[in-house]
């Protein structure tokens, strides 16, 4: 980005906002609001459309929000998040289908594989910096995948893992009723959204905001950048791993896809559609990015050209995501109408 | 079951005949790896933009072939129409569209690429149908193949192996020796001092990409004979050349050289030793490359 | 009390450090000067743990910090500013300070809080008036001044509270004017703070006026110190200065 | 990079955003099925590598489509194909599966996707309890287990232990005859490649107990070089070759073992061959590959399977592939099923179809039954025989026996633990 940019957007910083807590319970708030109206929204709306597509928005929604956490908010660009997706969806998938644990411990003991795999992998990878931190997590990704494909007994290979992933209800949720899992995965979204918020805008926020603006001047006010940088490389993986979980729960299955590098493409892709400089800019993102998938592929055979012309459209017509678009936009408006604060 | 057959590998690297064999389609395989990698390579060495759609020239640079030498029943005719056919994608595409996002957020120009990856493929699929096609061998080379040191060598491999070479030592000579060269390099260095100079930029980045496509497509034209031809095909072939440039070093022509040569000897030889895990093979390979050594083993460290 | 003792680094055989040993009293202010490659930003990097030594120490108040990491130095109070404003570009001033305080406060990593912490604010604010960066707390960091952005470095450096503060060429790149008024600066910040510090610096018409200590590097080795006019009449000093451009114009 | 930071609206506006785009696109799409017409909803492969394998599906099922429409439709019903891409991913094709029958209305799923969708619209199926007709996967699991068995979901495509019993017998039958001892096996690595393969071996060594494999080769599904697999082949001198390549990969390896003159040095049985889509792509065929039948207009030869496949080639100026034989018994199918339960219900038609045997061109004997007890496709016409370079491509096909193919699969069903 420019620095043209920059000199326009910025509203101060109030002082006021050195009180913090109202604005975190505010944000609590809203996550409430926004679960409320999510969860009542299938009485309204009849189509089940509507409910597949808020699935998949949440699945979809925690993996390109937690990487924007690496892309956006640390400057590590991951061309590997899918794997943790893929972990995630196996991961519970694999739990169900062989031990048969309660749904919340399979989740649960899912996130502390993610966990572990994600500390090993990104102790390794995070040493590295820009582009070639970009292809050592692509390469581990492909480990993964390839990993998946060739270790058939537990994985099923490339047919994934077949006979459904069983739901057995607890605490009388049945996510085997769908509207169950719509409203857990609303849950899971909100919840999820509401702590990456958190995370972007706690301290620990701003130290990787410092790293992805300078990482050597960081480590000179004393940031032990690897730690920080492995830390919300786990903490990303985490949300993805939640992500996966519930595309698991939503087909039913995992699929070898969801380890794939089109996955982590697709984050990217999503990132950069909804813009990476605002935290619900990947939100955004999503719901654009799956509007356009189901719209397009409904609407004719060639939806690789019609898709790749409206990426042409952002990234050559507007040059960034929507929401970046649109808040410059909003700032130069304002400041246009000399209300500068 | 671990994919393991150490006794086949063993007991190839103990024959003349298997060596010679597997050493020569390892670097079948590598040549035409090569040829795309390269281009990749230089791509990213002077416009410093990882050329996501470079699998596209690649498929592009096959079709053509094929339907030139439908028509034509010309088998130069068709490595000439598939590498400059693809040439002059490669500069549609570098002046109509990629030179617009330069200096935008990096990530803009892979969108760039994957926008031009999903339209490239369909487009392709429009124009020759979405069924996999094949070029057929032409007469001159339906010959039997021929035995060296008691290997086994297709006549057709040793022209595919020569034009690569030829291309990789005519592109080095030409970077070091010739005067656009030495500007394609400077331009690699610093930019700034280029169009200080008053040589157009803009000139030598679309021939930079206009090069890059030709190679891609003349790798596409080589393969044309002996790979089917479907929307799609520059995809693994993408993914192989985008380690061979990472394991080489981007932005390296030795390097995407040795590294093409690596990645089809590992090939040729994983697949006696591990059948089932040879791709595996290539990605540990490029992890354990990028950490000891992230800027590939002939990359220069980037200040 | 800042000792360096017998430090030594060297690149492929050349020395850049030669067997350095230097004391540096508290409260005290030094400027380092020397001829281009003289070594002294590698022998700033050595100190802060930019770079390993091959040997030697480096004692703060008696404790080895050589072949620490620049995050475990900057903890023992070894502060620094770079040659070129090394700042977060996208961060307000603001943020700046108290996001570095709330680092010094061992509070980079806290999740559950928001930021910014209200116990890193009078030190942030204090470090603002300091640098005369108050003003401007709401300005994003890229759309300061050079000179504003050199202030904003420093401001990073001593809001962490060091012992010793290191300045590498704090009037790099400003006109004369503007030099002056940084000068000044520093020395304001120095009698204020009562700390250590160490900067380097090509103009000697700066360093002879302000510096009470100087120490001249060439070829990685101390030529001498001493106080100004020691140094101004010192013959190998002057033949170094020379003989430097004489081997500048020489290579060119 | 410099960052704009969010102004307080921007939360608020987003969420809006959010729920207006969501307001938008639910609303126009609420589908409802009418009384007149049935939807079918097909997900399958349009795009991307395999498409081929979605467009000759879709032809195969809307020349059928015709055909019943003309007649009258699903009881009474006119049938309207609501077909869509699934791009290949599986977890693509489970949504495309879902939205076609929650918001476009269809009643009735034909899945044409290859075998991991194929596994994933099952899930959809037993979710919803729509009635499905796989067409395309010929995994074995998906019908033979009796995990995956549900009452709604049906097989009309081949199956892969059918193929290999027949394979089996017949190359043993040619091992014996010249003393093919030593054998080589190339198939690609996933489960169809693995399965088939391990499965073709086991009858194989079965019939001709003194074979032994000596080398395996797993290239990777669509991997563009085969030529350090070709080498590996040639290393190892076996005296015959099985492979269950297919499609373009087949064709590349045909392409690439042709010039080290592979097809002159040993046997080769490549199960998938005699597929036009392979047969007339290959520009130098080599002769006396021996195959299994895929779809191939000259077997069986009755008028009634030469009339199809020229009526295909009619409409769509290609030849019809093994998925078009597939998905056109599924529409035949239905169509009988449901004049048989006089009714286009679902539940109804699934119970009209439990062991429905109907006339087809594509029968070993003129009929095709869909065998109650696991839901899938048996008495189509199966059988090997060799290549020559052109029409008709595969003279001769020696049949292979049902009566044995039920046996072995028993048994083998038993050994599975299926049964």
């Amino acid at each position: 980005m420019t620095e043209l940019q920059a000199e326009q957007g910025t509203p101060a910083l109030d002082v006021s906002r050195v009180e913090a807590k109202p604005r975190r319970n505010r944000d609590a708030l809203i996550a409430l609001a926004v679960f409320v109206v999510l969860a009542l929204l299938p009485m309204v709306f009849s189509s089940k459309l509507l409910l597949d597509f808020v699935i998949r928005c949440a699945a979809y929604g925690l993996f390109a929000t937690s990487l924007n956490l690496l892309v956006g908010y640390t400057g590590l660009t991951s061309f590997g998040h899918g794997m943790f997706f893929g972990l995630g969806a196996y991961g519970f998938g694999l739990m169900m289908q062989k031990t048969g644990v309660p749904i919340p411990v399979a989740f649960v003991a899912t996130l502390a594989i993610t966990f572990g795999v994600a500390l090993v992998i990104g102790a390794i990878c995070v040493r590295l910096k820009e582009i070639y931190f970009a292809f050592v997590t692509l390469a581990f990704q492909m480990l993964i995948h390839s990993t998946i494909l060739s270790w058939v007994s537990l994985t099923g290979g490339d047919q994934g893992l077949r006979g459904g992933i069983p739901r057995p209800s607890f605490w009388g949720i049945d996510l085997s009723n769908h509207l169950h899992l719509y409203v857990m995965s609303c849950a899971l979204l909100v919840i999820g959204l509401l702590l990456m918020c958190q995370i972007a805008q706690s301290p620990f926020g701003y130290t990787l905001r410092m790293i992805r603006d300078n990482a050597t001047r960081a480590s000179f006010i004393g940031i032990d950048v690897w730690r920080a940088k492995l830390t919300i490389f786990v903490l990303a993986a985490l949300f993805a791993s939640t992500g996966g979980i519930i595309m698991a729960l939503f087909v039913s299955g995992a699929y070898p896809e969801f380890a794939y590098w089109t996955m982590s493409g697709e984050g990217i892709f999503i990132n950069m559609l909804g813009g990476v400089t605002t935290f619900l800019g990947p939100m955004v993102g999503t719901v654009l990015f799956l509007v356009l998938n189901d719209t397009v592929t409904r609407l004719t055979d060639y939806h690789g050209l019609v898709l790749g012309i409206v990426i042409l459209f952002f990234a050559i017509g507007l040059r960034k995501g929507l929401m970046d678009f649109v808040i410059e936009w909003y700032a130069q408006r304002r400041n246009g109408r000399g209300e500068r604060d | 079951m671990l994919p393991l057959d150490l006794d086949a590998l063993t007991g190839c690297l103990a024959s003349s005949a298997c060596l010679v064999t597997q050493t020569t389609s390892g670097f079948i395989i590598g040549m035409l790896l090569f040829l795309v990698a390269v281009g990749l390579t230089l791509i990213f060495g002077v416009l410093k933009v990882v050329n996501f759609s470079h699998g596209a020239f690649y498929m592009f640079g096959a079709y053509f072939a094929m339907t030139t030498y439908q028509f034509s029943g010309s088998f130069a005719l068709a490595m000439l129409c598939g590498a400059a056919g693809t040439a002059i994608i490669g500069l549609i595409f570098e002046r109509g569209f990629m030179s617009r996002v330069y200096g935008a957020d990096v990530l803009m120009q892979l969108l760039v690429c994957y926008a031009f990856v999903l339209i490239f493929d369909d487009v392709v699929r429009m124009i020759w149908g979405p069924e996999f096609k094949s070029m057929g061998m032409p007469a001159a080379f339906q010959v039997a193949p021929l035995f060296i040191a008691g290997g086994v060598v297709p006549p057709y491999y040793l022209l595919l192996i020569g034009v690569a070479l030829a291309a990789a030592v005519v592109l080095g000579l030409g970077l070091v020796r010739t005067r656009i060269g030495k500007v394609i390099r400077a331009a690699a260095h610093n930019p700034g001092m280029v169009s200080a100079l008053g040589i157009n930029t803009g000139l030598i980045y679309g021939g930079v990409f206009a090069l890059g496509g030709m190679l891609a497509g003349l790798a596409g034209a080589l393969a044309a004979p002996v790979r089917s031809l479907t929307p799609g095909m520059g995809f693994s072939v993408l993914i192989e050349s985008f380690i061979v440039t990472v394991i080489g070093g981007m932005g390296s022509i030795l390097g995407a050289l040795i590294g093409a040569l690596l990645i089809g000897l590992i090939r040729s030889f994983g697949s006696l030793g591990f059948p089932l895990f040879t791709e595996g093979l290539m990605y540990l390979f490029m992890v354990i490359v990028l950490v000891s050594r992230p800027t590939g083993l002939f990359g220069r460290e980037v200040a | 009390m800042l000792q360096i003792r017998s430090l030594s680094k060297s690149f492929g055989g050349v020395k850049a450090t030669d067997n350095v040993t230097l004391d540096f009293v508290d409260g005290s202010l030094t400027a380092v000067i020397g001829p281009n490659g003289a070594g002294k930003s590698t022998f700033f990097n050595l100190i802060t743990g930019a770079l390993r030594p091959d040997a030697g120490q480096i004692l703060l108040n008696g404790v080895d910090l050589a072949g620490r990491t620049p995050p475990e130095i900057v903890r023992h109070g070894i502060g620094r500013a770079f040659q070129v404003a090394s700042i977060f570009p996208s961060l307000t001033v603001q943020e700046t300070m108290l996001a570095a305080v709330c680092t010094d406060q061992r509070k980079a990593g806290v999740l559950y809080r928001r930021f910014p912490l209200a116990e890193t604010r009078d030190r942030a604010e204090h470090a603002m008036e300091l640098l005369g960066l108050a003003g401007k707390r709401n300005r994003v960091a890229a759309t300061l001044s050079h000179g504003d952005q050199k202030l904003l470095d420093i401001a990073l450096a001593l809001v962490l509270d060091p012992k010793v503060l290191l300045l590498d060429e704090p009037t790099a790149g400003m006109g004369t004017e503007e030099r002056w008024r940084m000068i000044d600066k520093v020395r304001e910040l120095w009698e204020k703070q009562k700390i250590t510090v160490v900067f380097i610096e090509h103009d000697m018409d700066i360093v002879f006026k302000i510096a009470p200590d100087i120490v001249v590097l060439c070829y990685g080795r101390i030529l001498t110190t001493g106080a100004p006019d020691a140094i101004r009449r010192n013959e190998a000093v002057i033949e170094a200065y020379l003989g430097a451009e004489h081997h500048a114009e020489a290579g060119a | 990079m410099t960052r704009t930071r969010k102004p307080g609206v921007s939360r608020r506006a987003t969420l809006a955003m959010m729920g207006a785009g969501a307001v938008t696109f639910a609303t126009p799409w609420v589908g409802r099925a009418q009384a007149k017409t049935i939807k079918i909803g097909m997900p399958t492969i349009l795009s991307g590598r395999v498409a081929q394998l979605g467009t000759s599906s879709r032809n195969a099922v809307m020349l059928e489509i015709a055909k019943v429409n003309a007649a009258g439709g699903l009881a009474g019903r006119t049938i309207e194909m609501v077909i869509r891409d699934s791009k290949g991913q599986p977890q693509e094709a489970a949504r495309v599966a879902r939205e076609l029958v929650n918001t476009d209305g269809c009643e009735i799923l034909i899945d044409a996707e290859a075998s991991s969708g194929a596994f994933a619209v099952h899930e959809v199926a037993r979710d919803l309890g729509v009635l499905c007709i796989h067409t395309n996967s010929e995994t074995s699991a998906l019908t033979a287990d009796p995990k995956q068995h549900i009452p709604n979901a049906f097989r009309t495509a081949r199956q892969g232990v059918h193929d290999s019993i027949v394979g089996g017998s017949y190359a043993a039958a040619i091992a014996k005859a010249k003393g093919l001892k030593k054998w080589a096996t190339c198939s690609p690595d996933y489960a169809y490649g693995r399965d088939t393969t391990a499965e073709y071996v086991t009858y194989l060594k079965r019939f001709a107990p003194d074979v032994e494999i000596i080398s395996e080769s797993w290239p990777k599904l669509f991997q563009p070089d085969y030529t350090e697999v070709v080498t590996k082949i040639l290393q190892a001198k076996p005296q015959a070759l099985y492979s269950c390549l297919w499609g373009g990969d087949l064709t590349s390896y045909i392409d690439q073992a042709n010039i080290y003159a592979l097809f002159s040095q040993m046997e080769v049985f490549a199960v998938n061959m005699a597929d036009y889509t392979a047969l007339t792509v290959v520009k130098n065929l080599p002769k006396g590959i021996h195959s299994g039948n895929r779809y191939i207009k000259t077997y069986p030869a009755t008028p009634e399977n030469a009339a199809w496949g020229d009526a295909y080639k009619a409409k769509y100026n290609e030849y019809p592939t093994n998925w078009s034989w597939e998905n056109a018994t599924a529409i035949m199918l239905l169509a009988e099923a449901s004049k048989k339960a006089n009714s286009a219900d679902g539940k109804k038609v699934a119970e009209a179809l439990r062991g429905l045997k109907i006339k087809s061109p594509f029968g070993a004997d003129g009929t095709v039954t869909m065998r109650a007890e696991d839901q899938t496709l048996v008495g189509y016409a199966i059988g090997w025989g060799t290549t020559i370079p052109q029409e008709p491509y595969v003279p001769q096909v020696q049949a292979g026996d049902w009566k044995t193919i039920f046996e072995l699969e028993a048994e083998w069903k038993k050994s599975k633990g299926y049964a």
